[in-house]
């Protein structure tokens, strides 16, 4: 296939700075040359960079990536398609995936945080499911640096101007802040959809000589790679060309969403890929590599919303709300009816041939003809070297006591920034339309029922980035098992989760070894708790002057509840029940919360995590709930046991009176981050502790709720009611900037 | 009852109001596209329900209030048809010059979802007439634009003519500043026309209509709808 | 034909949003600045080049729809070709 | 003095709300609008007469608050007394 293609005038020629600006190395760039067998044009180093680059081909990733547990029963599609399915019965099936957008929310952070939304949105609906849940992890730096608060103003803002306006409920996540993400913040979206389980759309194109149909918004010069663009080549219209941010349009997405369900149950639809990153190169290429198919495009059909766009641009864009599509041809007539009918652009902008090879026209020449299975087969994969860290010690807890009492130490943990009340964050995202919330933000996990029930979903957004740093594979574990708890403790049964790696650069042995113990601890957990990965994302180079980000492993979890109306609640109920808790207490300090924000302390080893007895546990609980023994559930993580009883006290108004341990030092009892536990009210406590001790399953009585006060014996009582003041005054001050 | 709701590009609570009014009466309403000219023969109650038409872009309800079905709608108003209007809806509906006054940002500028407790101003009105006046009620508000504002003479009409049925008050009905989460003159949460017949409203009853789902207070709404026509049929 | 459609708030009618600018300008130490009014400019391109009938269509289009009459006040600029 | 600061979205950048608009003028049967871009406009009143003072504050004004630098341009309009 030694030919040439036809000379583009004003091309860029292909030097050295070219090709690193396309962040391909040499030794990629020859592997290059040899599969052409010629040099490539600018259009396709432009396609190569692309489809080469980390974010498609995943080349660091990979290998790891392919360790995990991605099988069960109910798994209907795993990691691999836009979105992981699962079936959870009488015909239905949920799709979901979360993804990141850190580094365009740094730069623009309404847009970047709202195209984020949206483009997990669009990854979700192209394969036939409604949305019909968000959810969103944020991790920003220091609140006092400079930057901070903006970057939370805008992403929560953009977070809620896109799903607001779509029309999805937001109805849960997490929000945390550390020095470490001061030059990255990190945006993770994920989205929830329904569909039938007959009725799932896969991106594999069948057929030859079917239409290829772009549908959508136009294409414009958004986010186009920004090295290459910034180069001089262009000449004195570099300027006009620059590349740009993108833009959501929340409104064209719900006529794209609402289009493409209609064509679907119309039964238009072969293939669908939506245009996210890397736009038409990546939807064009793996719908015909997938269907072993050759693709030709014809870049003159394209929508374009700006006039004299090059080829190189057109491939490259990541224009937001586009989608491509595989037609039945004696549909297309219908389909483009209801296109139309909705407002939206739709071209026939190509076909599939049988030639396996990817070919894009444009201005009647041919700018790119590459073999199209081997633009992503054939992409470097890499066994990037590694150095994991070694354990940290163990930290006595009588070693580490702060100055002052449980109660002082309970105010200052209330309302400090990574434990206090994300009101203010969850308030901005309508949590409440279709009507089908059934447990809103601020619980453990948050419940969707499913149309008119009785099922429903629970679902949940998890991670203990500092445990990760010092345990790469405690901390993936640990990740893992939180998103099981907090589904657990609302009694649903875990089905599924989805990942979403934020990491540094791989290229540091160090890092690599966080992301490899991170992998391999989410294997692990993953494994045991028969909680199967169904999709992710992989976010690396997460880093600022060679300062990484901490290792952040977000896990989005969701979990299966057959009676709605059954699901448990974190809220004390009523005055004198029994406080139970559940799991066992060692009182662990190392890299508690209590460590660092009283001792001033990061260090020690994080608490392992034993995945037998977290599944033995999160059984018990469910079980519980089950058979209506208990009256509220909460699970037990940062901060400790008392943290998480004072959440329980704030969400009902209801105290408690509590007796203070005797084998532990308090507060190592009191805020320590065992793990594994689950605080429990009951009024009739006998029962569950038969079970417990069948079970074998350690239950320790606590006290009683009650009265208005959280008073330990031996400690200076603190109202709930100022508790509650702590908890949700943090959050609202710190962004008007009264500190 | 027969409802139409009707449908404009970018409208996405749609599906919450019909799910409200099938649960209420027993019938699916019709959806009405907004290219239509004209509403289903036999209409009782149109609805114009919340969302983002045309994603509230240039002002919230400018561009839905210019659609082809607008004419429809006001022609029916105008023959004295019930009209309900949420959320965006109310936003349509002063746009469209079906109600006096304009929905400004929220005061603190930011889109604000929570549930919110509304004193019941008066019980003798065919929306009003499932609830007892001075009760309130809980339900929630989805919105960053709903600060409700109008000059000095139509905010004295609207008070003197008892054209406020909704106000947001606190859980014991005292109407107070900080129980007005958008800031809204006179914490106006909804109000009639002079006739009577067309309430905009920014709260979402139909979010709270199911007791499985934990809360029932917008039901009243519904059934006093339903039992305004029984009474007229 | 490029012209601009200009559209302010009514004097006397509130503006948040100016407001919250005013309030966040002062912290910002941006000094001397006593009072902010948001408005919207719309730049428009207009086919043809008879003036008069691009006047007329850019009023047709403030009042129909770039501005609510009752609390806005618009101005329209017609540039050259 | 008065001053006005002009924002608009950079050539190029995606706007959906004049994408919008231009639609709903069509069909509202305002002929001949080929493009609608928006943006906003803040009239700004500021102390004193120093003409150099009041433009160095709007400008700090306009890159750190009023314009969002990243995807619009700015322009400062002074104005008289
Ligand atoms: N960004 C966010 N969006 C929506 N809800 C959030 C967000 N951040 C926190 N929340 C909600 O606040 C509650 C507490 O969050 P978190 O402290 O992270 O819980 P946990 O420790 O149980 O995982 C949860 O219900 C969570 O969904
Ligand atoms: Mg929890």
């Amino acid at each position: 296939m030694n030919q040439t293609l036809s000379v583009i005038p004003n091309e860029p020629a292909i030097t050295p700075e070219l090709i690193a600006q396309h962040g391909l190395t040499p030794e990629e760039y020859e592997r290059i040359v040899k599969l052409l067998d010629r040099t490539p044009s600018f259009t396709e180093l432009g396609i190569f960079s692309a489809m080469w680059n980390e974010h498609c081909s995943y080349k660091s990733s990979k290998v790891h990536l392919r360790t995990l547990p991605t099988e069960a029963p109910w798994v209907i599609q795993g990691p691999g398609e836009n979105a992981g399915v699962i079936d959870i019965g009488d015909g239905l099936a949920v799709v979901f995936k979360m993804e990141s957008h850190n580094h365009p929310s740094y730069i623009e952070p309404y847009q970047g945080a709202a195209t984020g939304v949206g483009g997990i949105l669009r990854d979700v609906f192209t394969m036939g499911a409604r949305p019909i849940a968000c959810l969103n992890a944020l991790s920003f730096g220091d609140p006092k640096h400079p930057k901070t608060r903006a970057l939370v103003a805008g992403v929560v803002a953009g977070i809620g101007g896109y799903g607001n306006s779509f029309g999805v409920p937001t109805v849960g996540g997490e929000v945390r802040f550390d020095r470490r993400y001061d030059g990255n913040c990190l945006v993770n979206a994920m989205a929830v959809g329904l569909a039938e389980t007959d009725k799932i759309f896969y991106a594999k194109a069948t057929g030859i000589g079917m239409p290829i149909v772009y549908l959508g918004s136009k294409t414009g010069r958004d986010g186009i790679h920004g090295a290459t663009m910034a180069s001089a080549e262009f000449g004195a219209d570099a300027e006009e060309k620059r590349p740009t941010v993108q833009v959501g349009d929340p409104f064209s997405e719900k006529l794209l969403l609402e289009a493409c369900l209609e064509i679907m149950a119309k039964g238009c639809v072969i293939a669908i890929q939506d245009m996210g990153a890397a736009g038409l190169t990546c939807s064009a290429v793996e719908m015909g590599a997938k269907g072993d198919l050759g693709v030709t495009l014809d870049l003159d059909k394209v929508p374009c919303r700006e006039t004299g766009m090059s080829a190189y641009e057109m491939m490259l864009s990541e224009s937001q709300e586009r989608m491509l599509m595989v037609l039945k041809p004696d549909k297309e007539k219908e389909a483009e009816a209801i296109f139309r009918k909705w407002g939206l652009d739709f071209a026939v902008v190509g076909e599939t041939t049988p030639s396996k090879r990817f070919v894009v026209r444009h201005g009647g020449a041919v700018v790119a003809d590459l073999p199209i299975k081997e633009l992503g087969d054939e992409a470097p994969v890499y066994r990037r070297p590694f150095t994991e860290r070694g354990k940290q010690a163990e930290i006595d807890p009588a070693s580490v006591k702060a100055p002052v009492g449980i109660a002082e130490v309970l105010e200052a943990l209330i309302g400090s920034p990574n434990l206090c009340s994300k009101r203010w964050v969850w308030e901005q995202y309508d949590h409440v339309i279709l009507g089908n919330t059934v447990q809103r933000p601020g619980g453990d996990a948050a419940v969707i029922r499913i149309n008119d029930g009785p099922k429903a979903l629970a679902l949940t957004a998890d991670v203990t980035p500092r445990y990760c740093e010092a345990d790469p594979f405690e901390g993936g574990k640990q990740a893992v098992a939180e998103a099981y708890r907090n589904l657990s403790a609302v009694g649903a049964k875990p089905l599924a989760l989805t990942d979403n790696l934020n990491f540094g650069n791989p290229e540091r042995p160090d890092i690599m070894g966080q992301f490899v113990g991170c992998v391999r601890g989410i294997g692990a957990a993953a494994r045991a708790l028969d909680f199967p990965v169904v999709s992710g994302n992989v976010s690396l180079y997460n880093e600022t002057n060679g300062r990484a980000i901490l290792p952040t492993p977000t896990i989005g979890g969701v979990g299966l509840i057959d009676e709605f109306t059954r699901s448990m609640t974190m809220a004390f109920k009523s005055e004198g029940e029994a406080i139970l808790v559940i799991g066992g207490t060692r009182g662990w300090l190392g890299q508690s919360l209590y460590l660092r924000e009283l001792c001033g302390r990061e260090d020690g080893a994080p608490p392992p995590v034993d995945l037998a007895v977290e599944r033995r546990h999160g059984d018990f609980v469910r079980s519980l709930i089950r058979d209506g023994l208990i009256t509220a559930a909460h699970d037990v993580s940062d901060g400790g046991l008392l943290v998480a009883l004072v959440e329980m006290a704030i969400a009902s108004g209801i105290g408690a009176v509590l007796e203070a341990p005797s084998e532990v030092p308090a507060h190592a009892f009191w805020f320590g981050e065992d793990q594994a536990r689950y605080l429990v009210t009951a009024r009739n406590v006998e029962p569950i502790m038969e079970r417990a001790k069948a079970a074998g399953v350690p239950v320790t009585p606590l006290g009683a709720t009650g009265g208005a006060l959280v008073s330990i014996s031996g400690e200076r009582p603190l109202r709930v009611a100022d508790l509650k003041q702590r908890f949700e005054a943090w959050l609202p001050a710190y962004m008007v900037g009264s500190h | 009852m027969k409802s139409a709701v009707v449908v404009f590009p970018g409208i996405n609570r749609e599906r919450d109001m019909a799910r409200a009014l099938r649960l209420a009466s027993g019938r699916e309403p019709a959806m009405v596209w907004h290219a239509d000219t004209a509403l289903p023969a036999g209409t009782d109650l149109v609805v114009i329900p919340g969302g983002f038409s045309y994603g509230d872009y240039l002002r919230c309800g400018a561009i839905a209030a210019r659609a082809p079905i607008m004419d429809a709608v006001r022609g029916f108003a105008a023959k004295g048809g019930l009209v309900l209007a949420i959320c965006n809806g109310f936003q349509i509906a002063c746009e469209a010059g079906l109600l006096p006054g304009v929905l400004m940002r929220n005061a603190q500028l930011r889109f604000i979802c929570r549930d919110v407790y509304l004193r019941v101003e008066r019980s003798d009105t065919p929306f009003t007439r499932g609830y007892n006046a001075g009760q309130v009620i809980r339900v929630p508000v989805a919105h960053g634009e709903g600060n409700y504002i109008a000059d000095g003479e139509t905010i004295a009409r609207l008070e003197s003519e008892g054209r406020v049925l909704f106000r947001y008050s606190s859980p014991d009905g005292m109407i107070d500043p900080n129980w007005n989460h958008n800031g809204a003159m006179n914490g106006i949460a909804g109000i009639i026309n002079e006739r009577g017949n067309v309430l905009g409203m920014m709260p979402h009853p139909e979010n709270h209509v199911e007791a499985s789902m934990g809360r029932t207070d917008g039901r009243g709404l519904f059934a006093g709808l339903l039992d305004h026509f029984k009474v007229a049929a | 034909m490029k012209a601009r459609v200009t559209v302010t708030l009514k004097p006397g009618i509130l503006d948040p949003q100016g407001k919250a600018i005013e309030g966040a300008l002062r912290s910002l130490g941006v000094g001397g600045v006593t009072s902010v009014r948001q408005g919207k400019v719309f730049e428009i391109e207009i086919e043809g080049a008879d003036r008069a009938g691009a006047e007329a269509a850019l009023k047709s289009a403030a009042e129909k729809l770039l501005a609510n009459t009752v609390i806005e006040n618009y101005r329209i600029e017609l540039g050259g070709q």
